[in-house]
């Protein structure tokens, strides 16, 4: 049987080079490869442009990269809660480019479904329409106006998932699913972390979030972290 | 005049039986609190969740567990986990029956303000401009005034925009408000003691009384 | 909760009007929704456009539907193993759309995303292209030519599920998955009928293949025959 | 000369250790046969499964588990189903390593038709114009002469096309052939018992010898 497995984090991260374009999964600190993000911090790699929805806090995920001045640009939909990334942003070390949130999903989906482009309507009448072909169209009877969105060129993908076999087949859990599975689509290499490894056949084929077709090595992390970054609770009296 | 509990208790009025409903952070999410037993409905998290429950017990609280908010969340039986391109889907595909969320400015024309403020630190758009571009009904939350004492519905919004045209419905502490298809805010009732002279005052869009 | 569990199913496609288009799930007569084409043949309604990847054979599947003459246009991928199609096709009664099958897939999945074309390079070169828009794209260094394809404009969907529970969430076993998720997700209403219906709460959120809010309306299957279409064993001996 | 299985074994050859592979009706199904068992490959079926593993047994039959050629099949170890539009999703997005499909004609310039007869009562193309617009490998199995004994390898495809400039590798009962970037069949071997006349007799392309 095929199998994806590699020795040690460092070693699957190994052929990233300075410069390229990784996409990173994860949704604030929710589901985000810990340990790959890790790995990278130990590397030499530099100049990274990283896609992924937010930009971690700034002393975990993709913040760390960040403290290592690693990202040359950042391409998120939301990028609250990081210091170290306003004071680069600032002070123009750090390339910025927010885009929509569905937009930002949407364009690896389109990457992992082989489309090159896809169009929405988010972002029309915005500056993120600026200097973008748009066009309209009718479904249903409503006409409206679309912006056309190319697919991300990944390099790398970054991902993390729950249980993943040595073949690459991938589940999440929850909320942790987020970005990670299409993300996983997206990479022209695609590395992915699994809580759990498992092997070929403990996974019901019936319920795989990503197949192994996309993944193209695969590990079990170390050490989970699993940092919340806005614990909110009620009281038990209102259970 | 409405605080902010009796502004959600007001929306919650809008929300029909049988609604997929997404709820943006602040006022929005207090919106749940109010929706009546007899009405069925889904909150949707744009992060990749339907069947949103109340926040987790002290202690029962898990890190893969959160709303868009990143908020650590509970779900209810029924509830579906799903990837983020799938949640934009079906947004886009305008499942999501109804909208509701905070903003800056809204124009009379229903155009909407509420990522960016020049001049301050962007945090970024998240899922707010997929939303409002979408969402067949979008009920927008808010202070009729900002802090500098200003109007919030304006002939046309000063703010980069989130979107346009899009908001149907705007609910202040003053009163309910509908954005006509034409333009203008059409005064649908007024908050308990708020005169239509108090609101004609602190609306600089054009008014339908 | 919302319940969307119909009575019969009889009652879930009494506003199916003549003249409408429906996409209908199932590859060969893999996960073909038995009961709904059931009832539909005893309906009034005709002159349908369905669109399907294939037409069923003679006494089973859509091929009942066409017995009963039915259906005006068939947009589906294969169609062989149907006589009585053939002969309606032959006369000119049944007009026929073949599209290629990721074509067919692609444009269900696109009006389930909200996205009014995507982009294929299938077809490219061939009769399929004629009177369509292509366009140049390039994507990681390769350029290739793409036809621009519009999102199906479904009435209703008529999908079947494994399990699905009251409030539309479903899951499918094995390849009767196929078309059935893309069209459920596809359908201004789509109904699903399910080979087992259960509660909230029991199905694994973290597996839901469907999720309900695609779903319009629910209904147990009365009974299934599930036939198979192209029996193949191998002898024991080499098992 | 090689028969069916003579092809099939020889297109084998060309698979390699750790490839995704989606095989076609007829003499390409027959491939999986001979794969070495020190290869280890993943057979594609494009109605939605990664894993295909041989046909069941007697009586152990399901109609939920068909191939793209509807044929009842079982899966392996390590398989994953999905719906139609993700399986040819990973097909756009080249993760489909090689595919294996049978021809009525090539021209030199490896545009392929497959699907349509003129007057003949056509069934469709099923998946093969998203296999063959999309795949980074394409090898055809085919005979190299139709019924008539005229060349299936023309300088330009008579038939209905199914796709265009496409084709990588051809496989008959010949022998083994290359297309070549600027056009022309290059011989790569003659089957067993076959000499270059036979060939050239039978090829009404360019051959490049």
């Amino acid at each position: 049987m095929i199998n994806k497995v590699v020795a040690s984090v460092d070693e699957a991260i190994k052929d990233i080079k300075s410069g390229m374009t990784l996409a990173v999964g994860g949704f604030g600190l929710c589901g985000i490869p810990e340990n790959l993000i890790a790995a990278l911090v130990r590397s030499d790699v530099k100049n990274l442009t990283c896609i992924s929805n937010n930009a971690g806090v700034d002393d975990f995920g993709l913040g760390l990269l960040l403290q290592q001045r690693k990202i040359k640009k950042m391409i998120a939909s939301y990028v609250g809660e990081n210091a170290e990334f306003e004071r680069q942003m600032l002070s123009g070390e750090l390339e910025v480019e927010l885009i929509p949130q569905g937009t930002l999903a949407t364009r690896c989906m389109a990457a992992g479904y082989g489309m090159p482009v896809i169009y929405t309507p988010a972002g029309v009448g915005t500056e993120v329409a600026e200097g973008k072909e748009t066009r309209r169209f009718t479904f249903h009877g409503v006409e409206k106006e679309y912006l056309m969105e190319h697919a991300f060129e990944v390099d790398f993908s970054l991902v993390k998932a729950w249980k993943g076999d040595t073949m690459g087949n991938l589940v999440f859990r929850a909320t942790a699913l987020n970005f990670n599975h299409v993300m996983a689509m997206a990479g022209k290499v695609t590395i992915a972390e699994v809580e759990e490894l498992v092997e070929p056949g403990e996974l019901d084929p019936n319920f795989i979030h990503t197949p192994g077709i996309y993944v193209s090595r695969v590990i079990q992390g170390a050490v989970y972290e699993k940092r919340i970054e806005q614990r909110t609770v009620r009281p038990a009296t209102t259970a | 005049m409405l605080d902010k509990n009796g502004i959600a208790k007001r929306i919650a009025q809008e929300v029909k039986d049988g609604y997929y409903v997404n709820l943006g952070i602040g006022i929005p999410t207090l919106v749940a609190n109010y929706i009546p037993d007899n009405i069925n409905v889904v909150l949707q998290s744009e992060n990749g969740l339907l069947g949103m429950g109340p926040f987790p017990l002290d202690g029962e609280e898990d890190a893969d567990y959160i709303n868009a908010g990143k908020q650590t969340i509970t779900t209810l039986p029924g509830s579906a986990f799903f990837d983020s391109a799938l949640s934009f889907g079906m947004i886009r595909a305008r499942k999501v029956n109804l909208t509701i969320l905070g903003a800056m400015e809204v124009s009379e024309n229903g155009d909407i303000a509420n990522w960016k403020i020049p001049g301050k630190m962007v945090k970024g758009m998240g899922g707010a401009m997929d939303l409002v571009a979408s969402a067949e009904s979008i009920i927008v939350a808010m202070q009729h005034v900002n802090k500098a004492g200003e109007s919030k519905l304006l002939p046309a919004c000063t703010l980069p925009l989130t979107g346009i045209r899009c908001v149907k419905k705007i609910v202040t502490e003053l009163g309910v408000f509908d954005v006509l298809p034409k333009g203008g805010f059409k005064l649908v009732e007024c908050a308990p003691g708020v005169t239509v002279e108090q609101i004609q005052q602190s609306t600089k869009g054009k008014l339908v009384v």
